[in-house]
């Protein structure tokens, strides 16, 4: 398990951790690499189908992550996302999956460092879990000898 | 079939430093649906720019991925490139590989690795783009302000006067708000009315300016551009058109002991009364409430026991029957300038504020609030400008000021500053020792906030050439005793117990938003604070305007303002309004949720969740036009595209344009670990 | 059809075991009273046929007596005000018989906009709890072991919501041997590996019949998410990764909106233990969010609001 | 030897099987399950449930003789599982560039043996025989047929649900099967019913001692007393059923069937003979993924949604008369058998309380004695 390298895949609002990797990167902040952002305009779009359907697909890991209470540039649509994955977080956690899997923040424009910390903890925690075999075993016997 | 053409910037070493720019363009060759990929030193360059055009025509490209630097960065360069070459700018997106990859990674394999994935993902997301055009709404080059104080007498003349027609609504009688009651205004000193009224008169003159006062917006439908407002005027039992303002009526009205709402209650009026001078329009209001022929109709009398005001009329403008009145409005843009009330200590509790009962306000006739102070002070007021105390008409000789009542207690409620009390108690001190030589003006505060242009020097100026006392430290106590009012603090300087026998205390009481706030807010779809205060949209890069487009705010209403700062809101909003009316037309990235209407069910939860009430009920009819149901439909015009509605959509019956679910599910399964 | 088979009344008009209290005198009288008047043409309530109680839909005033309630009569029969249910909307308006954990599905519906109260004449019965199963050929006394686990706790035992309501006060249903708390809970004292090793293996089951949903009196999708194949978020063969999904997005769908009336679960052909999915579901917006579905159309649901100061110690 | 009745014990039964899982030959065969058995299983319905039952039976693949159940229940699923499967892949695709490779599956399986199936079970895997091999031949299905040796149990009929005999079936038929095990005092008598039962038969003849003329005797006889008890349960004559359906689709009794049917499709599920099956598309990353077929129901609104929109069968009692009428007319007008073999079990699954015992009497009264059809 040595050479495991986590894939972890990201869903990111716009205009709160977009824009905070963003300056991340601005800032050259040095960090892991086994981070895959997908861009969607507000953690309020973020469908928990999204995140089953990247562990359906191989992720070992996943973060969810948008702007801090109270800054969401659509007013609210991160106080209804809070909802939907503290249901989310609680259902799967309940059904076996290591919350730690699951990384979910609140990362600011301004927080290039915050974003860089959250990546770098997450990637962590997966390698510390290992693949997601658990996952990938489920897939129908064809695809996993693929 | 798609084909998508993949150009991946170098950004001279930028990317190319970490990473492998030709790989990645390699790699992209054999991806499924690509038809032409290359790497390019600058793509953001013109000869970059050039490449894709180039490469639209010769390839036939259906849609194009630029891997470069954020497309917070370059996305319109890119999309206006594409746009030119006849492709459909929505079917241009941008892959992240800076920011998000070489600016991040040393390793090289691994940032090329990384940044074939990111272009992968986009390449799966461009597939499925769709060409869309821009959202085009009409304007209605009309604006309707709140609120007839000087914020929105500002924002009314500043629209106007930029040729525009503006509906000013003001529930009072006349215009003129909290500003027209001031004596003299810090830090200059000017007179208030002075300075006011001739802007009040401008307004009721202005051609391009219809003021309904007495009146209240009782609706509001419709979105930016095209809202439908419906005005209540109260029944006013004056015909605006025929009265003269004479004031005939006023002097043949036989109740006339009516505390004033103008003067603080320290001055009387009649039942049927202009509420001040100066008021505009000059025309009276008839209350109801107080008057003898209404209070005998309410008794149910057969005959009417009053009438002499209508008597006096010669015009005939008197009319007992007058009812409220409904205008319908439609105007593009709305200004919010409701202003302020003070924090009523002593009389009422409102929510959630436990009240200054130990202050005595309401029962100590001589415990009086700062507005009570400038009627006092004002030349126009009941004492015609001579400071003489409630309780006795004489002079005081020992007046003491306490700042901060309710404003900075969060235990009491309040945990804002009202901003403005330091300053107007620095003006009170002054005009009291300017009027009483010999008194003595005491001022308890916890600290001087003097912020401003000639603030600090003019709260100076009362401590330091006017001789007022200030003690640092709070009024536990504020009593009757005898003649004199007794009042217990506390020097937290010289850490003593400081009684001090005044003669009249001025209560500097909290900044509070008007009543009925929340049900205005409620009918604009714009939002308030835990204290009622309108928030705006960015407190820092959007101050004069709300969540709710085409709904701008001005003065008090938004938080505690002074003069000059709420007609700098005022003519911000005015600039805001202008420059949504400069086109015909609003144009808007069609990042908005459309409904599949064979599929919806209207559940409405995705109305529930939406921030900006753009998703309403409609009814689907059979072919002979029966009702057989209902969907929701999403007002393009109020959609701000953050797509809430689309993730607590069950059936997933509503789509965000730009970020569909096959858009999104496109990237996820790019990431595909087997791939 | 023969007299088993419709369930025909003997002359005392007791059938296959059910006992006619005075209750169900009532319910009848208000049954045939309804049809004979035209206030509804169907009244949808339970029967006992052949192979225990199920239900029926009475239309000649003259069959009202076949309507009986007791301890079988576990069917939430609000399924059949789905709108989507065109057969049985084809009949007229509906006069139904809800037990007091029914009229909450009545109440999601009309929250839903599913629904208007007008449309409806809702009969409401006293319960004290139902059994398990209701293919038995009598009704016989709860108890811990017959009762039907999610009658623990019933706080509507008598519906607000309701025209009528009738039968007599009934005692509480006995504590189930052991309760879905009590199976969640001892769920939950096994480590991750094992939930997981249960919950996939269960999943593994489906056979995708979609039996779930369709018994479900709040799932009234025109389309399902998982008939959606652009884009197939849920893979439609039953494999054991598209069964996870298709499982857990059932039950997402309906955090904060299950009544809990077991249905999914007693209709399930394999058996898996849905009950526990969405009782969870049901302990997690109580316990976050302070919800529990009620009778009340008026109640906001937990998912679609939100509070300022809602909890986030999951979030960093 | 394949009209010879053999002896065989329950210990050589198993052993028999021993034999075969230890050649490396697959044995299917009804499993008691166990649902608390499994570690993981301790808060499954059936094991936190009291007084339920805690065992079923499925039919499984043995990975030890022991499992063996000869209980005579009814597994939950029928056999068809093992020929249909809930889905299969049908091909693969994956796409570079602009070519697709496609990647076939095999249709040419490893020899099996069932052992102890139901009698209905097998007999409908030869009434679909006949619509796997009508117009296009179904290589599948056919590769697992033909490398399946079913062995049936004498069925001592399961409840009041069922009803094989009223539809050609029978509790001891082999119909579909190639042999047929009647147990008996000590054992079983084993007999083979077609060539592929006779090779078994053949390869274990260590296993088989001859059988005495009282337990062949006494086998018959509680075959007899199978078939009479089932006979009660329902009485119908399949060929006026199937005409009467035939020629009164519109009749009230056919169209309005399903008032308190949910569309839950859990009929099929368990049938043996519903065979119908969705086709679909499963992508597994870009340009790849493969295509599989998984059972589908008629009971499903989607299962005849136009992509028009149009649905021809668009309420609840249209798709449950097209299932009856499926069963009991159209199929066996094409192929002269009925799609149905008795088992009950889409009656005993239906907590809905849809009956066909019910229903089928109520049509046969329509058909044989139109008289005494309740208005």
């Amino acid at each position: 398990m040595s050479d495991f390298e986590p894939r972890i895949t990201a869903f990111v609002c716009n205009w709160c951790t977009y824009t905070g990797a963003d300056l991340a990167g601005t800032s050259r902040l040095h960090m892991a690499s086994n981070v895959r952002i997908i861009r969607l305009p507000c953690t309020g779009r973020i469908d928990p189908l999204f995140i089953i359907k990247a562990f359906e697909r191989g992720a070992d890991g996943v973060i969810v992550s948008g702007c801090h209470p109270a800054d969401c540039h659509y007013t609210s649509g991160n106080y209804h996302a809070r909802r939907r994955f503290a249901v989310f977080h609680d259902i799967m956690a309940f059904v076996g999956v290591d919350p730690r899997r699951m990384t979910f923040s609140w990362v600011s424009a301004s927080e290039g460092a915050k974003w860089r910390d959250v990546v770098d903890e997450a990637v962590a925690n997966v390698r510390e879990l290992g693949p997601f075999e658990a996952y990938r075993a489920l897939a129908p016997e064809a695809e996993r000898q693929a | 079939m798609s084909r998508i053409g993949v150009f991946v910037c170098q950004c001279g070493e930028n990317i190319a430093r970490t990473v492998d720019v030709e790989a990645v363009a390699e790699a992209l060759r054999d991806h499924p649906g690509v038809a032409f990929a290359t790497g390019y030193k600058y793509m953001c360059s013109d000869p970059g720019q050039a490449l894709v055009r180039e490469a639209i025509a010769e390839h036939g490209l259906t849609g194009v991925v630029i891997a470069a630097c954020s497309p917070h960065m370059h996305e319109k360069t890119f999309r206006r490139a594409v746009d030119k070459a006849g492709l459909n700018k929505f079917m241009c997106e941008m892959a992240n590989i800076r920011e998000h990859c070489s600016w991040i990674h040393e390793d090289r394999a691994d940032a090329t690795a990384k940044a074939i994935d990111i272009t992968r993902t986009i390449v799966e997301k461009v597939k499925h783009n769709q060409p869309l055009e821009s959202i085009r709404i009409p304007v209605t080059k009309r604006a309707l302000v709140i609120g007839g104080g000087i914020a929105g007498i500002q924002a009314a003349l500043d629209i106007a006067d930029g040729g525009h027609q503006v509906i000013l609504v003001e529930k009072d009688a006349s215009i003129g708000g909290h500003m027209s009651q001031l004596s003299e205004t810090f830090p200059t000193l000017d007179c208030s009315q002075c300075i006011l009224t001739p802007r009040m008169v401008e307004a009721y003159q202005h051609p391009n300016i219809t003021l309904h006062t007495w009146s209240e917006v009782e609706k509001v439908k419709g979105y930016i551009g095209n809202f439908e407002v419906t005005i209540r005027k109260k029944a006013r039992s004056v015909n605006e058109d025929l009265c003269n303002g004479c004031g005939d009526c006023q002097a043949a009205c036989p109740v006339r002991k009516i505390p004033s709402e103008f003067e603080a209650g320290l001055g009387k009026r009649t039942a049927i009364s202009v509420p001040f001078p100066q008021a505009v329009p000059n025309i009276p209001v008839l209350d109801r409430q107080n008057c003898t022929l209404f209070k005998g109709r309410r008794k149910g009398l057969a005959k009417e026991v009053c009438g002499k005001c209508k008597e006096a009329c010669l015009k005939g403008a008197i009319d007992y029957d007058a009812e409220d009145a409904f205008i319908e409005e439609e105007v593009g843009a709305i200004v919010v300038a409701t202003g302020f009330k003070l924090y009523d200590i002593g009389r009422e509790q409102p929510e959630g504020l436990k009240g200054y009962g130990e202050y005595g306000y309401g029962e100590v006739p001589d415990v009086i609030d700062g507005l009570q102070f400038e009627r006092l002070a004002s030349a126009s007021g009941p004492t015609a400008g001579a400071i003489l105390r409630p309780s006795d008409s004489t002079e005081p000789k020992t007046v003491v000021f306490v700042h901060c009542v309710g404003s900075r207690d969060p235990e009491k409620g309040i945990a804002y500053c009202s901003k403005i009390c330091c300053m107007y108690n620095a003006k009170h001190a002054m005009l009291y020792k300017h009027k009483v030589h010999d008194g003595r003006a005491v001022a308890f505060y916890m600290d001087i906030r003097a912020a401003g242009k000639g603030y600090d020097e003019f709260s100076r100026r009362a401590i330091e050439e006017d001789g007022a006392e200030y003690i640092r430290g709070r009024v536990s106590r504020i009593f009757r005793d005898g003649d004199k009012v007794k009042v217990w603090g506390y020097d937290t300087l010289n850490g003593e117990q400081v009684v001090i026998d005044a003669d009249m205390v001025v209560l500097a009481t909290a900044i509070r938003p008007q009543d009925g706030i929340r049900d205005l807010a409620q009918k604009l779809s714009i939002s308030t604070d835990e204290h009622g205060f309108i928030n705006e949209a960015h407190p820092k890069l959007r101050p004069v305007e709300t969540n709710t487009a085409g709904v701008f705010v001005a003065g008090a209403c938004q938080a505690p303002r002074d003069i000059p700062e709420s007609v700098a809101m005022a003519s911000a909003s005015a600039a805001k309004v202008m420059s949504l009316f400069s086109a015909d037309e609003l144009e808007r990235e069609p990042a908005v949720a459309l409904v599949n209407e064979s599929t919806c069910i209207g559940c409405m939860r995705c109305a529930d969740v939406c921030a900006y009430g753009a998703i309403e009920q409609r009814d689907i009819c059979a072919i002979d036009g029966h009702v057989c149901g209902h969907v929701a439909y999403v007002n393009p015009g109020v959609c701000q595209g953050c797509g809430t509605c689309q993730a607590v959509c069950l059936s997933k019956s509503v789509e965000l344009q730009t970020f569909t679910d096959e858009q999104i599910y496109s990237e996820i399964n790019a990431l595909c670990a087997w791939e | 059809m023969s007299e088993t088979a419709t369930g025909a009344q003997t002359s005392d008009g007791t059938a296959g075991g059910a006992k006619v209290t005075a209750g169900v005198k009532e319910l009848r009288e208000i049954a045939r009273t309804l049809l004979a008047e035209g206030d509804v043409r169907v009244i949808i309530g339970w029967e006992a046929a052949r192979r225990g109680a199920r239900p029926v839909f009475v239309t000649d005033p003259a069959e009202a007596d076949r309507l009986i309630f007791d301890a079988r009569c576990v069917h939430n029969l609000v399924t059949y005000l789905n709108p989507r249910r065109d057969h049985v909307a084809e009949l007229g308006k509906i006069g139904l018989i809800v037990k007091g954990c029914d009229a909450k599905a009545v109440a999601g519906l009309l929250r839903e906009a599913q629904l208007t109260r007008e449309d409806v004449v809702l009969i409401g019965v006293r319960c004290g709890g139902v059994l398990e199963e209701n293919e038995m050929p009598a009704a016989v006394t709860l108890t811990p072991d017959n009762v039907a686990p999610r009658c623990y706790g019933c706080d509507i035992r008598e519906p607000a919501l309701v025209d009528h309501l009738v039968g007599e006060p009934q005692p509480e249903p006995p504590r189930p041997a052991q309760t879905i708390d009590e199976r969640i809970a001892a769920l939950e004292d096994k480590p991750l590996e094992e939930r997981w090793a249960f919950w996939t293996e269960q999943f593994s089951k489906c056979v995708r019949c979609y039996a779930c949903r369709q018994v479900c009196p709040l799932c009234v999708c025109e389309r399902c998410v998982a008939d959606k194949t652009r884009p197939q978020w849920i893979e439609p063969s039953p494999h054991a990764r598209g069964n996870l999904s298709w499982n857990i997005t059932r039950a997402l769908h309906l955090a904060g909106r299950c009544v809990g009336c077991g249905e999914c679960e007693r209709f399930c052909p394999v058996g898996i233990p849905l009950s526990l999915m969405n009782r969870k579901l049901q302990q997690i917006v109580a316990e976050r969010y302070g919800y529990t579905v009620g009778d009340d159309p008026e109640q906001a649901a937990p998912i679609g609001d939100y509070r300022l100061d809602d909890g986030q110690e999951f979030i960093k | 030897m394949s009209d010879e009745r053999f002896f065989i014990s329950e210990s050589d039964l198993r052993a028999l099987a021993a034999d075969l899982l230890g050649a490396g030959t697959e044995v299917i065969a009804p499993v008691a399950v166990d649902a608390c058995a499994s570690p993981a299983a301790m808060a499954s319905s059936e094991c936190l449930r009291p007084g339920m039952e805690p065992e079923h039976l499925e039919y499984r693949s043995l990975t030890d003789a022991s499992q063996l159940d000869l209980g005579r229940g009814l597994p939950v699923l029928s056999l068809k599982g093992y020929f249909l499967p809930e889905h299969e892949a049908l091909c693969r695709w994956k796409q570079k560039g602009t070519t697709i490779e496609i990647e076939a599956v095999p249709t040419e399986f490893a020899p099996r043996v069932v052992l102890a199936a139901k009698p209905c079970d097998s007999a409908a895997l030869a009434v679909v025989d006949e619509v796997m091999n009508w117009d296009d031949k179904d290589e599948l299905w056919n590769g697992r047929r033909a490398a399946t040796t079913i062995i049936n149990l004498a069925c001592p009929v399961v409840d009041e649900s069922c009803f094989c005999t009223a539809v050609g079936a029978a509790p001891d038929a082999v119909k579909g099967a190639d042999g047929l095990l009647t147990p008996v005092k000590g054992g079983y008598v084993f007999e083979a019913a077609t060539g592929k039962g006779g090779v078994l038969l053949e390869a274990h003849q260590a296993r088989l001692s001859p059988v005495a003329d009282a337990l062949t005797e006494a086998a018959d006889a509680d075959n007899a007393n199978a078939r009479a008890h089932v006979a009660a349960n329902l009485d119908i004559d399949a060929g006026s059923v199937r005409d009467w359906i035939n020629t009164h689709f519109e009749d009230p009794l056919l169209a309005s069937l399903a008032i308190r049917c949910n569309g839950c499709g859990a009929c099929s599920s368990v049938c043996p003979t519903c065979h119908c099956f969705d086709i679909v598309d499963e992508e597994e990353g870009v340009g790849r993924g493969t295509r599989r077929r998984c059972w589908d129901t008629c009971q499903a609104p989607t299962f005849t949604l136009h992509a028009s929109g149009h649905n021809p069968r668009d309420d609840q009692h249209s798709r449950y008369r097209q299932r009856i009428n499926h069963k009991f007319s159209i199929y066996p007008l094409r192929f002269g058998e009925v799609l149905c073999t008795g088992c009950g079990r889409c009656t005993r699954v239906c907590h809905a309380g849809q009956d066909l015992v019910e229903i089928l009497e109520a049509i046969d009264i329509a058909a044989r004695r139109p008289a005494e059809v309740t208005p």
